[in-house]
């Protein structure tokens, strides 16, 4: 940990969570060998995509355990969304394979030299990757399936209170009307 | 009423309407009671054939499958707490000994595919349960890209189960009431209208699944029926 | 391990289970005997007519989008503003309670009763018990 | 040597002896297993799309159906990741509840592994018996959260209701219904002779490399690596709780039943230092900041909770407003599925298959979501 805190800056989310945030594709290389090598982190436990859209960057998290499972490290670098790609870590860790499998199902992250890469939990699918952002997946059901007949006659609440308010206004000027004619 | 039933029976010999859809009846806001209206056919049954139904009704084999989180359930009902072999139900691994298919829950676009699959390797008469609400409208999952939300549309279902899990009891009266319904022939079995409105069930298996799926179901029935 | 040609303890051993004979059957015989349900279990929903206010919190808060308003014949409480009343679609309700949690004047409940089975698909659309 | 036809097999997904709705694609030569690879995707329903588009307060009811033997480790993951964004502390009282559930949740999950490891050699009345058993401790669920198998009962900043009267003395009385009934287990299956010779030896994890490949749980503790999250990164108030961590050196089938076996008996002790321990009072649920219209910090966070088959683990991030921005779920399954499964049934029979796969507890909802 000592080593980590002297070379890079470590940010801690809680006692046993940290992060280390790096820029470019060498300095994740960098800090992925350090972090392998210099410290106890070993086993790389996950590897997440957060697509931030506004900021036109996916944000990938590598997330390391230590040997003895009680602190885990997250190693995190944004890559531009239009297909730009990473070097593959599944021949460091046999693990990363099918996670890298995942991502680029997912986002369409092509990760060089993970030769994989094909279709994984999708079959057929043609659509854009259906985790990134701008997928719209309620206008992709709309447009694929049907859903069941029958629940037409709902009522927007907000409009119908009104429209009972109105109305009972109306009934009331025309009673208060009528009674004054009467008069 | 009756030119309206005619008008259906002539899309129906096109293939365009399915049996089960209700355009005569009105979908009326009305309170629903929880009992459903079975409509009592003629029973005109011979002895011979009431002694089949009821044999049928009591020698059911699920093919096992599960095919989504509704499998789950289905461990208890076939062990000892709930013991559905009391009614004659029974596990069995291939499709083409199988009489029942349990689709539990959602059905993902791979999994209908099997399902299919599956569901066209049985032999008749084959009947379908339909456990849980991802099955009725889509469910929880009425939003996601990848489950399926009517049945209905891709296999001729013929019991559903409501629940998210369907409790044991519920899976057990599903079977019950399916029972009463081949014993005394109040069904018109989905195999029935899965075989006739076959080119509506494939137009919309293709719709979602594209062309590249399971060969003509409608060529082999076909065949069968000239030898 | 090692197997004996003749194991007298593992051919006598099985017959243990004739004393289970004795045991009274602990299977639940559904059909004909049912199991009693939890009391806070939840299953399909109940309402308090005389108390719900058609308000539609119910509504927004469920994301299986499984609930509509709809507008009833007869009013039965004065302060229904809308005069809608919630109906539950179980081809997406997930029994989440959410719907209860939210329910400001706590008309909306869930019931013991849990059971329907139907041969159509669209008989799943249900007004709520009333409850009061 | 007899010339024998490489033939190719799919074992699932309509297949008795898979665990869950998956596949694997076997080459074989005769009975013996060439290459094995397997396929997922059958009960893909996209929860992290899902979730994106839910409130937080909505998405707490999708993500108990992530893995659905056992729902309780998704609840309490999606719980804590909210909670530790959020920074909620949750009572004393609550903590307790949420650790008995885990601890039921765990009973249960290693008494349904049970009859899949039995049923995958033919055992039938194992399952039969530990499956009745299961039941009893879901009528227990029933009673405290009002669902069988889908709880929703842990939720950001407690649980949803507090204990039913009478509840932990009921419990109690399961315990020591358990603690008749597990004896008779080690009897029916863990001593069975036909089980002894068909797990001993099968499935061997090779030690050298199983924490660097992310292994966790049994496949761990079988082959002699004492690793836990309750102990090495403890949340709720495990580190108050005493319990031992089994382990066995064989890396076999028969070494990961065993550390089930003894699993369930230290879930058994901890429930008893649970109802010693829980205090009497206490506000079960706390309001989150804001109430409904609550909101994440743009900010991330990784938890991770000991499953009844390892850690399983959710990467949360927030951006500010009431959705969640991302939710990765990191079960168990993925690694032991791929990494482990696949070079693991390269030699072994066809046979082996089933039993091997039960004794990794795949569950292939939590590999694809």
């Amino acid at each position: 940990m000592n080593a980590l805190t002297t070379r890079y800056d470590v940010t801690e989310k809680n006692p046993r969570l940290f992060s280390i945030e790096v820029d470019t594709r060498d300095a994740w290389r960098e800090a992925i060998d350090f972090v392998t090598t210099h410290t106890a982190f070993v086993t790389l436990s996950q590897i997440t995509c957060a697509d931030w859209i506004e900021e036109e960057v996916f944000r990938l998290t590598y997330l390391f355990t230590d040997r003895a499972r009680s602190q885990n490290l997250m190693v995190q670098l944004p890559i531009r969304r239009d297909g730009e790609g990473l070097p593959s870590l599944s021949n460091r860790f046999p693990q990363a394979e099918v996670m890298e499998r995942d991502l680029h199902e997912m986002y369409g992250i092509p990760f060089e030299g993970n030769d994989t890469l094909y279709p994984f939990v999708l079959e057929g699918w043609t659509d854009l990757p259906p985790l990134r952002r701008e997928f719209d997946t309620l206008a992709y059901v709309h447009a694929h399936y049907d859903f069941q007949q029958g629940r037409e006659d709902n009522k927007d609440v907000k409009v119908e209170q009104k429209r009972r308010r109105e109305e009972a206004k109306r009934l009331k000027a025309e009673q208060e009307e009528a009674s004054h004619d009467g008069e | 009423m009756q030119q309206g039933l005619k008008q259906i029976e002539g899309l129906r010999q096109e293939g365009f309407v399915p049996y089960h859809t209700s355009l005569t009846e009105e979908v009326t806001a009305q309170q629903r009671t929880l009992e459903s209206e079975t409509e009592g056919l003629a029973n005109t049954q011979t002895l011979i054939e009431k002694a089949i139904h009821w044999f049928q009704a009591h020698s059911m084999f699920v093919v096992a499958y599960g095919t989504g989180c509704g499998a789950i359930e289905m461990p208890p009902v076939f062990t000892s707490r709930y013991d559905i072999e009391r009614l004659g139900v029974v596990g069995v691994a291939t499709p083409r000994q199988a009489d029942i298919l349990i689709v539990s829950g959602y059905a993902s676009l791979k999994t209908l595919r099997r399902i299919i699959r599956t569901y066209e390797q049985m032999s008749e008469p084959k009947y379908v349960i339909a456990l849980g609400s991802c099955t009725i409208n889509g469910g929880m999952y009425w939003d996601s890209y990848n489950t399926i939300k009517k049945l209905e549309d891709y296999l001729g279902v013929d019991m559903y189960v409501a629940g998210c899990m369907p409790r044991p009891e519920a899976l057990i009266e599903g079977f019950v009431k399916l029972q009463a319904a081949i014993r005394d022939q109040t069904l018109e079995p989905g195999y029935v209208r899965y075989r006739d409105d076959y080119a509506w069930y494939r137009r919309n298996q293709e719709k979602v699944l594209g062309k590249n799926i399971a060969p003509q179901y409608e060529e082999n029935y076909a065949g069968m029926e000239l030898s | 391990m090692t197997f004996t040609p003749i194991d007298l303890r593992g051919i006598v051993a099985p017959f243990a289970a004739i004393g289970k004979a004795l045991e009274h059957p602990r299977t639940v015989c559904y059909p004909a005997q049912t199991k009693t349900v939890a009391p806070d279990y939840r299953g399909f929903h109940t309402n308090d007519l005389s108390a719900c206010i058609g308000c539609a919190n119910c509504q927004d808060v469920c994301m299986n989008d499984a609930i509509d308003m709809v507008t009833i014949a007869q009013e039965r409480n004065t302060r229904n503003k809308s005069g809608c009343i919630p109906r539950i679609d179980y081809g997406r309700c997930c029994w989440c309670n959410l719907c209860v949690d939210v329910c400001p004047p706590d008309s909306l409940g869930l019931g013991q009763e849990c059971i329907h089975v139907a041969e159509r698909s669209d008989t799943f659309l249900f007004f709520p018990k009333d409850a009061s | 040597m007899m010339e024998s036809k490489q033939i190719k097999i799919f074992h699932g997904p309509q297949h008795p002896g898979i665990t869950g709705n998956m596949s694997v694609e076997l080459d074989l030569i005769g009975e013996t297993i060439q290459r094995a690879r397997t396929h997922v995707g059958y009960l893909h329903r996209g929860f992290e799309k899902l979730v994106e588009r839910r409130t937080v307060l909505q998405a707490f009811t999708i993500v108990c159906r992530i893995c659905v033997p056992e729902p309780d480790p998704n609840e309490e993951n999606f719980a804590r990741a909210v909670e530790g964004l959020a920074g909620i502390t949750i009572s004393e009282r609550a903590q307790y509840i949420r650790v008995m559930v885990q601890e039921m949740s765990r009973l249960a999950a290693q008494l349904l592994w049970m009859g899949g490891q039995s049923g995958s050699i033919g055992l039938g009345t194992v399952g039969q018996w530990s499956l009745y058993d299961r039941d009893l401790i879901l009528d227990l669920f029933e009673q405290l959260t009002g669902g069988r198998v889908y709880h929703m009962y842990t939720f950001p900043g407690g649980v949803r209701r507090d204990l039913p009267a009478g509840f932990l003395l009921r419990l109690s009385e399961l315990l020591d219904y358990l603690d008749k009934q597990l004896p008779r287990y080690d009897k029916i299956f863990f001593d069975n002779a036909t089980f002894r010779t068909r797990a001993i030896g099968t499935g061997v994890i090779d030690s050298d490399t199983a924490l660097e490949r992310g292994y966790v749980g049994q496949a761990l503790r079988g082959c002699g690596i004492e690793r836990d999250l309750r102990r090495d990164n403890p949340y709720l108030v495990y580190d108050r709780l005493a319990f031992d961590i089994p382990t066995f050196d064989g890396g076999d089938v028969y070494s990961r039943a065993l550390v089930r076996r003894e699993e369930m008996r230290q879930s058994i002790r901890i429930l008893r230092q649970v109802i010693a321990q829980m205090p009497e009072e206490g506000l079960v649920m706390q309001k989150l900041p804001k109430h409904r219209k609550f909101t994440l910090p743009k900010d991330d966070i990784y938890v991770a909770t000991e499953s009844a088959r390892g850690e399983f683990g959710y990467y949360m991030a927030g951006d500010g407003s009431a959705h969640i921005r991302r939710m990765q779920v990191k079960g168990p399954s993925l690694i032991h599925g791929f990494t482990l499964l696949e070079p693991l049934l390269e030699g072994e029979e066809l046979s082996n298959v089933a039993l091997i796969m039960n004794s990794l507890g795949i569950c292939p909802p939590e590999i694809e979501r």
